[in-house]
């Protein structure tokens, strides 16, 4: 890539193509390593775009870090 | 365009495919409330029904279910019957505020044809019938009753016409039901306080307008027959009754007047009421016909009413919920709409943009305070500016999301209300509620809400494409 | 049972004009998730949707709104699509009561006619897309989703098929909520607990009758494909994926087989859920994709929801209803029907016969206690045996003439009810209600009921007769 | 009228016919002068028949008078 893509979640440059459209050139899917978030290049700039992403949905790795575990990961007990 | 009178109403019915004419024999009991409570059954887009071959009688006929479904009230307004009932809700409430209307009196009416002034017996006038097996008697029920303050006669906004259960207890007596907080009841109190009758008409067998408006919670001092012009969008035409001086509707098929007697009180009822359950019988004042006119092979007109829905459900829906919602916009620009439409209003859902914490507590306040309200509103809901309240399964979506007891339940102990409901104790006294199904706004902080669902973008644009694509029935 | 698969099921919606083909090309967002929403505006009738070109793709097919009306449910369950929601309910509950129904194991499945083992990219082989904006990524809703106690393995009953929630986050990963209260949770902790994996398969494209199943609170040790046995009246027929062991229905489209990681918990979410709000983000478990199976040219099958109603509304509908009917009845057999469709029965309506006085706060407080409504069942509204709990304006009528709040309402304080309710505080808390409408009965005296008003002698014959009259549309 | 006409919810005997159908023989349409019941000739029985009156429904001029009145009679007072 010449260009970074950077996620418009929570704005890390840890991001990857998951997958390019079969008819090529119609749109490319990226996910972002840290948070998880999901995006395809055609879909409307509030998801797309990092500056106008809705800011209600912004989340950071760190936030995730901190969020509720469910279920919650049991001791470890012997068979 | 406005229908002037019963029988061009029924002719549009009849051209839309909403009226049956039953032209097999039936008897009066039980034949036409069974099958006025039967055509109930059938959804809510169901014809009128007009019986034609009634045992015993050589030419009566009986309309019944005139307003009996959302499509023949979308007809009555003029509007196309399968018009969604939000948007009757919205029209009519847009006519409502082009009151007054005009109103045009004529000289003559149909109804002038025959006259009786002598051995009126009203049991071989009018196909009186037994509506529901616990009825003391013969009702009229569906008339527009018209009186005037006979202290002010010639103020023209004392004049009142509503609608009030008559018992045809003998050949030209009748028993009335003026519930107290109603305008008739402040006439017959000024007449009785000077031992005076009060001259009253008695009109069946209208145009679907005026019997709506009779219906209508509205002022005091305003005019039902410019109700009546304003809802048509067209001058309402109306005769004085020359007998009373009373004006009545032009349009009417059959015009009875005479006089409440003053200071006489006489059993009336049981009656089956609009709350689903009998009246119990009480005494009530009782009115001497002393002339009857009406045109040449009449209609009568009636309605019916049973556990919900029958016809009056849809005859006191819309037009108990546009005062309502006109009233509450007065004080709250925010309120987007207002569905009183169950048992006349005991239960009322708002809907409303929320201006800050506990503003929709305030709506409901209001409702319960509104001249209407006070004597009905035994259960007020309020929602948010998203919901429909005419769409219950929204409703109840509010009600399972956004609504938690320990903060959004507002209950206030020892409230008026009409008597006639049965869960009342002692009658006319009920604690009310208030339930608050709005989403919480600052400084309110309980529940999680920052994240609601809104439609994806070009839902709008999809409805319309699906619209072409969907089968065709 | 007519639907052994998808295909066969959309072919007959086809047929009776309740699918809709939309073959101009469509983008995945927004134009899917817009036009799921948007079909549901159209009415209680509404149409599958069948997208055939979607941008970028070659031959991917995605269907929609599948089970999204009461005629496509209807369908479903191999009744005329007109059936009324009363009768689909009472029929569902008399196939529900003859559980276990026969599960036939065949040993191939067309599924089997692609496999990928190498270098999967969920990705290129399921036209993923997002339903709604804010939702975290792609996701994927109405999988059936198999599981097993690996502590019991080869004990039948601990076999669960679920639907749940899965975020596709990787090539070959993806997110998983489980609810602690369900029974694939109780399997992850008993793997998690040893530090070992937790086989699963994930199970797309299905016959309507298992994602109604496994939508269903049934209980722990029953299991879905006998109670799809019992739903179709006739043999089940599944097939045991090799990979995994576990067995799949024999129709789905795509069956995606792995395993939830030992001990892993990763961000997942915000997703739209069926509250109508989205869920927030958590850590939850993931899953590792080892093998993927499917149809040549397979369907893949998504669930739109958003504020009600969409389709998942009609999806978990009747079937929270059932059990809680059942439930109900083993204690009361005086219940007569139960309405938890409601946001899966945060509101839920029960019609019940009424033995004594106070017998129906005891019948609300029994929907309080039952394994569902522990969870859900917020506010319970009791009507008597004559009120339909699914006709919503005969409810409105209960409450507004059978109840009195001073001896009528009950409020608990402090209950649990499930996180995601938006209004619950602290998360999983809240006060509930319990809305008492039914008639007092002795030793209860408050109010005047003795009068309620019934259909006339004969309503029923003229039922009849008037089908006849109606005008045909 | 050789048959004396009882009402059926009062069981009085101050009855008298209102009206009969307009084509001989139908039915006749009576009213009690105690009560102010009215019923026809032709309807159910347990409308007709004092014996077979709903029980619920039965109504005397005794618990007449004792009713409520609605609406109160004002006091006179001079125009």
């Amino acid at each position: 890539m010449t260009k970074k893509i950077i996620c418009p979640r929570c704005e890390s440059e840890h991001t990857d193509i998951l997958t390019q459209s079969p008819v090529p050139g119609v749109w490319e899917v990226y996910h972002c390593e840290e948070c998880f978030f999901a995006w395809r290049s055609t879909e409307p700039d509030f998801i797309t775009d990092p500056a106008k992403y809705n800011p209600e949905f912004k989340l950071t790795r760190e936030q995730l870090d901190q969020s509720g575990i469910m279920p919650a990961v049991p001791p470890l007990a012997k068979r | 365009m406005a229908y002037q009178d019963l029988r061009t109403y029924l002719e549009a019915l009849d051209a839309e495919g909403q009226l049956i004419h039953i032209t097999e024999a039936v008897l009066p009991e039980p034949d036409i409330s069974a099958a006025a409570c039967a055509i109930t059954k059938f959804g809510d887009k169901t014809p009128a029904l007009l019986f034609e071959n009634i045992k015993g009688y050589t030419n009566a006929r009986i309309a019944m279910n005139v307003h009996g479904s959302w499509c023949n009230h979308a007809l009555m307004l003029g509007m196309p019957k399968d018009t969604p009932l939000r948007e009757q809700f919205f029209e009519f409430v847009r006519r409502y505020q082009t009151y007054p209307g005009k109103v045009e009196e004529r000289d003559s009416a149909p109804w002038e044809e025959v006259v009786i002034e002598d051995d009126i017996n009203l049991f071989d006038i009018l196909p009186l019938f037994r509506l529901n097996h616990g009825d003391a008697g013969f009702y009229i029920d569906k008339a527009a009753i018209v009186s005037r303050d006979i202290t002010d006669w010639d103020n023209p906004a004392t004049q009142n016409v509503g609608m009030y259960r008559l018992q045809v207890k003998g050949k030209n007596r009748i028993g009335i039901q003026p519930a107290s907080a109603h305008d008739i009841a402040l006439h017959l109190k000024k007449a009785e306080e000077l031992g005076e009758d009060l001259p009253i008409a008695i009109c069946i067998g209208n145009d679907p307008l005026i019997n709506t408006v009779a219906a209508m919670p509205i002022l005091y001092n305003q005019s039902e027959y410019a109700m009546a012009g304003a809802l048509a969008q067209e001058a309402y035409p109306v005769i004085t009754a020359k007998h009373t001086g009373l004006q009545v509707p032009w349009g009417s098929e059959i015009v009875l007047e005479g006089k409440i007697l003053s200071r006489v009180r006489e059993g009336e009822g049981p009656f089956g009421e609009f709350t689903g359950h009998y009246s119990g019988a009480r005494r009530m004042p009782v009115i001497e016909i002393t002339k009857v006119s009406h045109r040449r092979n009449p209609l009568y007109e009636h309605l019916y009413l049973g556990q919900p829905w029958t016809e009056v459900d849809y005859f006191i829906g819309i037009n108990t919920s546009a005062p309502l919602h006109v009233q509450l916009k007065e004080a709250f620009p925010e309120v987007q709409a207002v569905n009183a439409m169950y048992t006349h209003g005991l239960v009322v859902i708002v809907s409303t943009k929320v201006r800050y914490g506990g503003f929709a507590k305030g709506v409901g306040m209001r409702v319960l305070t509104t001249p209407h309200g006070l004597g009905y509103a035994k259960v007020v809901i309020v929602v948010d500016e998203t919901i429909d309240p005419f769409n219950l399964p929204q409703v109840m979506w509010a009600l399972s999301t956004k609504f938690n007891p320990q903060y959004d339940l507002v209950t206030i102990p020892g409230l008026s209300i009409l008597p006639l409901d049965p869960a009342s104790d002692p009658a006319g006294m009920s604690p009310k509620l208030i339930i608050d199904a709005t989403t919480p706004q600052a400084p309110e902080k309980h529940g999680h809400y920052s994240q609601e669902l809104r439609d994806p973008v070009s839902t709008e644009a999809w409805v319309e494409k699906l619209r072409e694509l969907m089968p065709k029935a | 049972m007519a639907y052994k698969d998808l295909r066969t099921h959309l072919q007959t919606l086809a047929d009776q004009g309740q699918l809709v083909r939309v073959t101009e090309a469509v983008l995945p967002e927004p134009d899917i998730g817009a036009a799921a929403c948007a079909v549901n505006k159209l009415g209680e009738k509404a149409p599958a949707l069948l997208f055939e070109n979607i941008k970028g793709y070659t031959n991917a097919r995605i269907a929609m709104n599948v089970h999204g009306s009461w005629c496509n449910h209807a369908i479903s369950m191999d009744m005329p699509r007109d059936t009324p929601l009363k009768e689909q309910f009472l029929q569902f509950v008399r196939r529900y009561e003859t559980y276990p129904g026969k599960v036939e194991e065949r040993a191939t499945a067309p599924w089997e006619e692609v496999v990928i083992e190498d270098d999967i990219n969920l990705f290129d082989i399921l036209p993923l897309f997002r339903l709604n904006h804010g939702d975290g990524g792609f996701y994927i809703d109405k999988a059936a989703i198999v599981t097993r106690d690996i502590t019991d393995w080869d004990d039948p009953e601990t076999q669960n098929v679920g639907m749940y929630r899965l975020q596709v986050k990787g090539k070959n990963r993806i997110g998983l909520q489980p609810v602690p209260a369900h029974d694939i949770a109780i399997h992850l902790r008993k793997a998690e607990e040893l530090g070992e994996d937790l086989p699963i398969a994930i199970c797309i494209g299905n016959d309507p009758l298992i994602s109604t199943v496994a939508a269903m609170p049934i209980l722990y040790n029953q299991s879905e494909y006998e109670m799809a046995g019992a739903l179709a009246e006739e043999p089940y027929p599944v097939t045991t994926a090799r990979h995994t062991g576990l067995q799949v229905p024999w129709g789905s489209e795509f069956i995606l087989e792995g395993r939830i990681l030992s001990r892993v918990r990763e961000g997942e979410g915000p997703f739209g859920e069926f509250t109508g709000h989205y869920s927030g983000a958590r850590r939850m478990p993931v899953v590792e994709i080892t093998k993927v199976s499917h149809r040549r040219n397979p369907i893949y099958e998504h669930l739109y929801l958003g504020m009600p109603w969409t389709e998942i509304d009609y999806l978990m509908g009747i079937n929270t209803c059932a059990p809680l009917q059942v439930q109900l009845k083993q204690a009361f057999p005086e219940v007569q029907a139960v309405n938890a469709l409601y946001t899966h029965g945060l509101v839920v309506i029960v019609s019940t016969k009424v033995r004594f006085g106070g017998f129906a706060k005891g019948v609300g407080m029994r929907v309080l206690t039952t394994p569902h409504g522990l969870g859900y069942a917020k506010v319970v509204i009791v009507v008597d045996e004559n009120i339909d709990p699914f006709n919503l304006p005969q409810v409105m009528w209960a409450l507004s003439t059978k109840f009195n709040p001073q001896y009528d309402l009950v409020t608990v304080p402090g209950l649990s009810v499930l996180p995601l309710d938006p209004g619950s505080d602290p998360a999983g808390m809240t006060h509930k209600l319990i809305i008492d409408t039914t008639t007092p009965v002795a030793p209860e005296t408050h109010g005047h009921y003795s009068q309620e008003l019934s259909d006339p002698v004969s309503t029923d014959v003229w039922v009849e007769k008037l089908r006849q009259l109606m005008p045909k549309a």
